[in-house]
């Protein structure tokens, strides 16, 4: 059972790639980033996760209770940021698609080919 | 100082020379400004000309924050490198710094109040492919990866009036993002199996398992990633659709030296992480990625061909280099790993040399449309003559440091698979009989004048707009000066023995998985000998062949009745491939995952 | 490529992927597995650092040097934003008709707003000893002062928000991150290397360099924040784009 | 104690579903709003997540971007876009 929380990771980064394929609003494609990006979270803090460990904070330096993994979650913290200024980047960029262009459709958008 | 404190600073200086650029930009004259950041790009090429010196034979050790190995473990990010490594942030600062010289009358676009930024997010570019090139962590490598791309996208999309650089770097946003969220997936995976995230470290840990399906997925997710960035086909779609749109300055730094960043980073994170014992077998990466750079080269050559927007000629030129990069570093063998760096050293000096003439006739004629500037150039004469020079070094033109690094790369793979050399002949031939072409085209006027023709989906690269405006229409002096030095400096690559030497030396340790992890750990270890990468009669020969091809192609298609058929039939379908699309671009993402998925199981 | 066509290579492709994704999952250690080396050491050094928040330890000392390329990533998004959402050479300034806000903008902003105010305060009082930090404190402030302004009215906010300011403070916050690495190099130490006074465990003070760069984080990721949403507000509610640019092909 | 694991992870379990059935409508939403809206969802599912996965640090960045900062950039670019709309339609009245 527990596989499974493995595997959500990776039908989330399926479906956010689904929804990239199928899209036809930019704006959309990028939602649909930020989702496939939310696997990477899962998967990080599934595989730190430690059966009975509380969260990595301690009081003082002499109780030693089980915790969890705390690097995953650095790492997940620092995918957090990344994926939320990339986001809106993005977005800045297809905002101004959409006024240049007068689309979000990505079929419509025909500048670049051959 | 030690030699290891210089290679954080590597990193640091770039990025509080763009702290500082941001914030007093707008308080200084421009003059100021440009001087400001020419001395601080000035300072991290400083820097890593004396690591260089410095690293020698050797390898550079830098365990950040201190946090060095404890009982064979440390908590900490290391900084490792050889002159491989040093060699490309050193190649990338020298070109950051030839770019702010290039552009200083560039990008007075963005408001007054912000009129530092530009220089700035060129320093962070500078910074994010500094950090890729030298780190030997993991995540550490997908932070500065995602940096780069941050950055590029937004210079990418500088010139926010036009809808092409608009969708240029959206596509290139998206595509970059969602394969370095795929390596992060196999990051993952490799830190659940290892419990480690440096290169060297989570390699000794791999030694214990055998190579199974979490490997295998590791491996590809985990190489997804450099591998877009390195525009591996069919990861290369976003790459023409960008640096055709970029400003000139940006393309100079995409194609110089960002996407050559991309394939070091697959072989290095291969060999030092994968190719151990239980690894993923030698035989298997040579295979698999010998036949995706021939594809990438054979379908950047005639894609290439094909183009009569000049910028988007030169990158899909950068896509079929870059095959040819990746077959070389995919021989495995240290003469083709020297080769090949040897040969992205001289590209990159020729490849930002032709992008910065490009440059100028845009400044000059508002166009990059090969048809429409036909025989306008004659007034550019000495933008020619670099052109031309740019374009015989492409096709690999003895002394140029193309040709060398493709000589030794061509004599490697030469002992393994013969064919290997008709690749390179043409891909090479092909890639500078487009720009000769071009150039004969634009600043001769030879041949007949072209015709549009409308069968097929193009791009043409007319009705652009300007990249500068101001009152004087010469081209400023250093939008030709500079590209003179670029090309003297790819020249330089193929004359200075000492660079062919000790480029060969760093192959050596390059393609030493066992040494580079000794240096983390701080054994030592023995290296063997260096190849040779040197001049040859056979590689002078094969280089002129390739120039012979080069003229008599473009002469062809100048002077040739045009023929329709056979090939025409082949090409158009490829062409259509290229459509623009970002869903398109998206399943051809997913779709090489998978195929990498099924071709390594199937050797497996 | 023809919309079929392309689904059809993603389901083929998906299908590869998710055999290849379920069969790495099988090789996985079992999910809550006790052993997590890094993490162990990972412990074990942030009670030698006195730093009472293991994350923090790991964010801001241990691995320190990922911290500072992701706030150079958020560094380099906020130029980005100032370049790309600039008001473009045709493009003019609309004046702001009071109270324009679309029913579901106020309703998400009132919504919302006392609940990111009341955990930004809390996470940033307790700073760096429990959950939290400058990224956290920063991200929520920042966005729980815009939704206040969302809900309310947008010249109010312009009046107020100094952006010339928070620009040169989000420069300040992301160089002084990079400078701080160098006071280890200074004393002969490495870069980035914690060479402050570590402190009392558990204590405001403890953990040394920590504090200090958590606290150049936030005054980065705070303005930072504000000026990257700036330039959307602007955009959606105040540029006006030329006649005739915004038809395009649109449909 | 084996009775509290059991526990810990059904809440556990529950979270991950919800987070995979928010995320799977997410990609699955065809408009933007409503994707935003969704997503915003998504941002709170996975702070949930997070804070039984005992990590809430993450969880409160995940609160603060997931659930605010990335639906709210969605919004008002959607706003934009629709204002260049509505200005197209007026445009397009008056001719």
């Amino acid at each position: 059972m527990t596989l499974l929380f493995f595997l959500a990771a990776g039908w989330i980064f399926l479906a956010g790639v689904y929804g990239m394929v199928t899209s036809r609003n930019i704006i959309r494609t990028v939602g649909c980033l930020a989702v496939a990006q939310s696997s990477t979270y899962v998967l990080l803090l599934a595989v730190g996760f430690r059966r009975g460990g509380t969260s990595p904070y301690f009081t003082d330096t002499s109780t030693r209770t089980p915790v969890v993994d705390p690097v995953v979650q650095a790492l997940a913290l620092t995918d957090v940021v990344v994926g939320a200024t990339v986001t809106a980047l993005l977005l800045a960029l297809a905002l101004q698609l959409r006024k240049r262009h007068g689309t979000v459709d990505p079929d419509a958008l025909t500048g670049l080919r051959g | 100082m030690s030699t290891a404190d210089l290679l954080p600073l590597a990193i640091a200086i770039p990025l509080i020379g763009a702290a500082f650029s941001a914030l007093v930009g707008s308080r200084l004259p421009r003059v100021a400004t440009d001087l400001l950041v020419t001395v601080w790009a000035a300072a991290g090429v400083a820097d890593l000309v004396v690591l260089w010196l410095r690293t020698g034979d050797g390898r550079a050790v830098s365990w950040l924050g201190g946090w060095r190995l404890r009982h064979g473990e440390s908590v900490g990010i290391v900084l490792v490198n050889d002159r491989i490594g040093i060699g490309l942030a050193l190649l990338t600062a020298v070109l950051v710094l030839a770019v702010i010289a290039y552009s200083w009358r560039y990008f007075d676009e963005p408001p007054a109040e912000h009129a530092g930024t530009f220089p700035a997010l060129i320093l962070l570019f500078d910074a994010g492919m500094c950090g890729f090139a030298l780190t030997g962590d993991l995540f550490n490598a997908f932070v500065f990866f995602e940096l780069m791309g941050a950055v590029a996208y937004a210079l990418t999309g500088f010139r926010i009036e036009d809808p092409r650089p608009l969708q240029g770097a959206l596509t290139f946003g998206v595509i970059n993002s969602l394969a370095a969220y795929g390596s992060l997936l196999g990051i993952g995976l490799l830190y659940a199996r290892t419990g480690e995230l440096g290169f060297a470290q989570i390699s000794q840990k791999l030694t214990g398992h055998r190579a199974d399906a979490l490997l295998l997925t590791a491996f590809v997710l985990v190489l997804t990633g450099p591998l877009v960035k390195g525009a591996v086909a069919p990861f290369h779609f976003w790459l023409p659709d960008a640096h055709a749109v970029a400003p000139t300055p940006v393309c100079m730094l995409l194609s110089g030296v960002m996407v050559e960043l991309g394939v070091y980073g697959a072989a290095r994170i291969y060999w030092i992480v994968f190719s151990g014992p239980h690894g993923i077998p030698q035989h298997v990466f040579h295979d698999t990625f010998v036949a995706a750079g021939v594809l990438t080269a054979l379908v950047g050559a005639v894609m290439c061909w094909k183009q009569r927007n000049l910028k988007r000629m030169l990158a899909f030129s950068t896509v079929s280099h870059v095959g040819m990069f990746l077959v070389g570093l995919a021989l495995l063998t240290p003469e083709a790993t020297a080769g090949t760096a040897l040969y992205v050293a001289g590209h990159a000096g020729a490849k930002a040399a032709l992008f910065g003439v490009t440059g100028a006739l845009l400044d000059r004629f508002g166009s990059v449309d090969e048809h429409s500037l036909y025989g306008r150039g004659r007034e550019l004469p000495v933008g020619g003559v670099l052109f031309v020079l740019g374009g015989l070094a492409l096709a690999g033109l003895p002394p140029f440091g193309t040709a060398l690094g493709k000589a030794v790369a061509e004599h490697a793979a030469q002992s393994h698979s013969p064919w290997l050399l008709a690749v390179f002949v043409l891909a090479s031939a092909a890639t500078g009989a487009a720009v000769l072409r071009a150039a004969l085209r634009v600043f001769a006027g030879a041949g007949r004048r072209p015709l549009d023709r409308h069968e097929v989906p193009e791009t043409t690269g007319g009705g652009e707009e300007p990249e500068i405006r101001g009152p004087s229409r010469r081209v400023p002096l250093p939008m030709l000066a500079v590209p003179a030095l670029l090309l003297a400096g790819s020249l330089a690559v193929g004359l200075l023995p000492a660079v062919s030497t000790q480029l060969a030396q760093a192959a050596r340790l390059f393609t030493d998985r066992v040494g580079y992890v000794a240096a983390v750990y701080g054994h030592s270890h023995a290296a063997g000998m260096p190849p040779a990468a040197d001049w040859t009669a056979e590689g002078i020969a094969l280089g002129l062949t390739s120039v012979a091809l080069a003229v008599a192609f473009a002469c062809a298609a100048l002077w040739a009745a045009p023929r329709g058929g056979g090939a025409h039939r082949v090409v158009a379908p490829l062409r259509r491939l290229h459509s623009g699309h970002m869903g398109d671009y998206v399943g051809w993402l997913i779709v090489g995952v998978a195929v990498l998925l099924v071709a390594v199981r199937a050797q497996l | 490529m023809s919309r079929r066509l392309r689904l059809a290579l993603f389901w083929a492709a998906a299908v590869v992927f998710a055999v290849a994704f379920t069969a790495a999952c099988t090789g996985l250690p079992d999910f809550g597995t006790l052993s997590h080396p890094y993490g162990s050491r990972a412990i074990a050094a942030a009670f030698h650092q006195r730093t009472a928040n293991t994350i923090s330890s790991v964010n801001f000392d241990q691995r320190a040097f990922d911290t500072l390329g992701e706030e150079s990533i958020l560094f380099a998004a906020v130029l980005g934003g100032l370049v790309l959402l600039r008001r473009a050479r045709d493009e003019r300034l609309a004046g702001v008709r009071r109270g324009r806000v679309l029913p579901s903008t106020r309703m998400f902003g009132s919504l919302l707003l006392p609940i990111t105010l009341v955990t930004g305060v809390y996470i940033v009082a307790h700073g760096q000893l429990s959950p939290g930090g400058g990224f956290q404190g920063g991200v929520i402030l920042a966005t729980g002062l815009h939704l206040a302004y969302i809900a309310a009215d947008y010249g109010v906010l312009k009046a107020i928000r100094p952006l010339a300011v928070l620009d040169a403070a989000d420069a300040v916050g992301a160089g002084a991150f990079a400078v701080l690495g160098l006071v280890g190099l200074a004393v002969g130490a490495a870069y980035l290397q914690n060479v402050l006074p570590l402190g009392t465990f558990g204590q405001l003070s403890s953990g040394g360099l920590v504090p200090v760069i958590n606290a150049a984080v936030g005054v980065e990721v705070g303005s930072g924040v504000v000026v990257l949403l700036a330039g959307f507000l602007d955009q959606a509610v105040e540029i006006v784009s030329p006649t005739g640019k915004d038809n395009g092909a649109g449909r | 104690m084996n009775g509290s694991y059991a526990t810990s992870e059904y809440l556990i379990a529950v979270c991950v579903l919800l987070v995979t059935v928010t995320a799977t409508v997410a990609a699955l939403t065809p408009e933007p709003v409503r994707q935003a809206l969704v997503l915003a969802m998504l941002g709170t599912a996975l702070t949930l997540l997070f804070t039984v996965l005992q990590a809430p640090d993450v969880a409160l960045s995940q609160l603060g971007v997931g659930a605010a900062v990335t639906p709210l950039l969605i919004m008002l670019t959607v706003r934009r876009v629709r204002r260049s709309s509505t200005q197209q339609r007026d445009r397009e009245r008056q001719r």
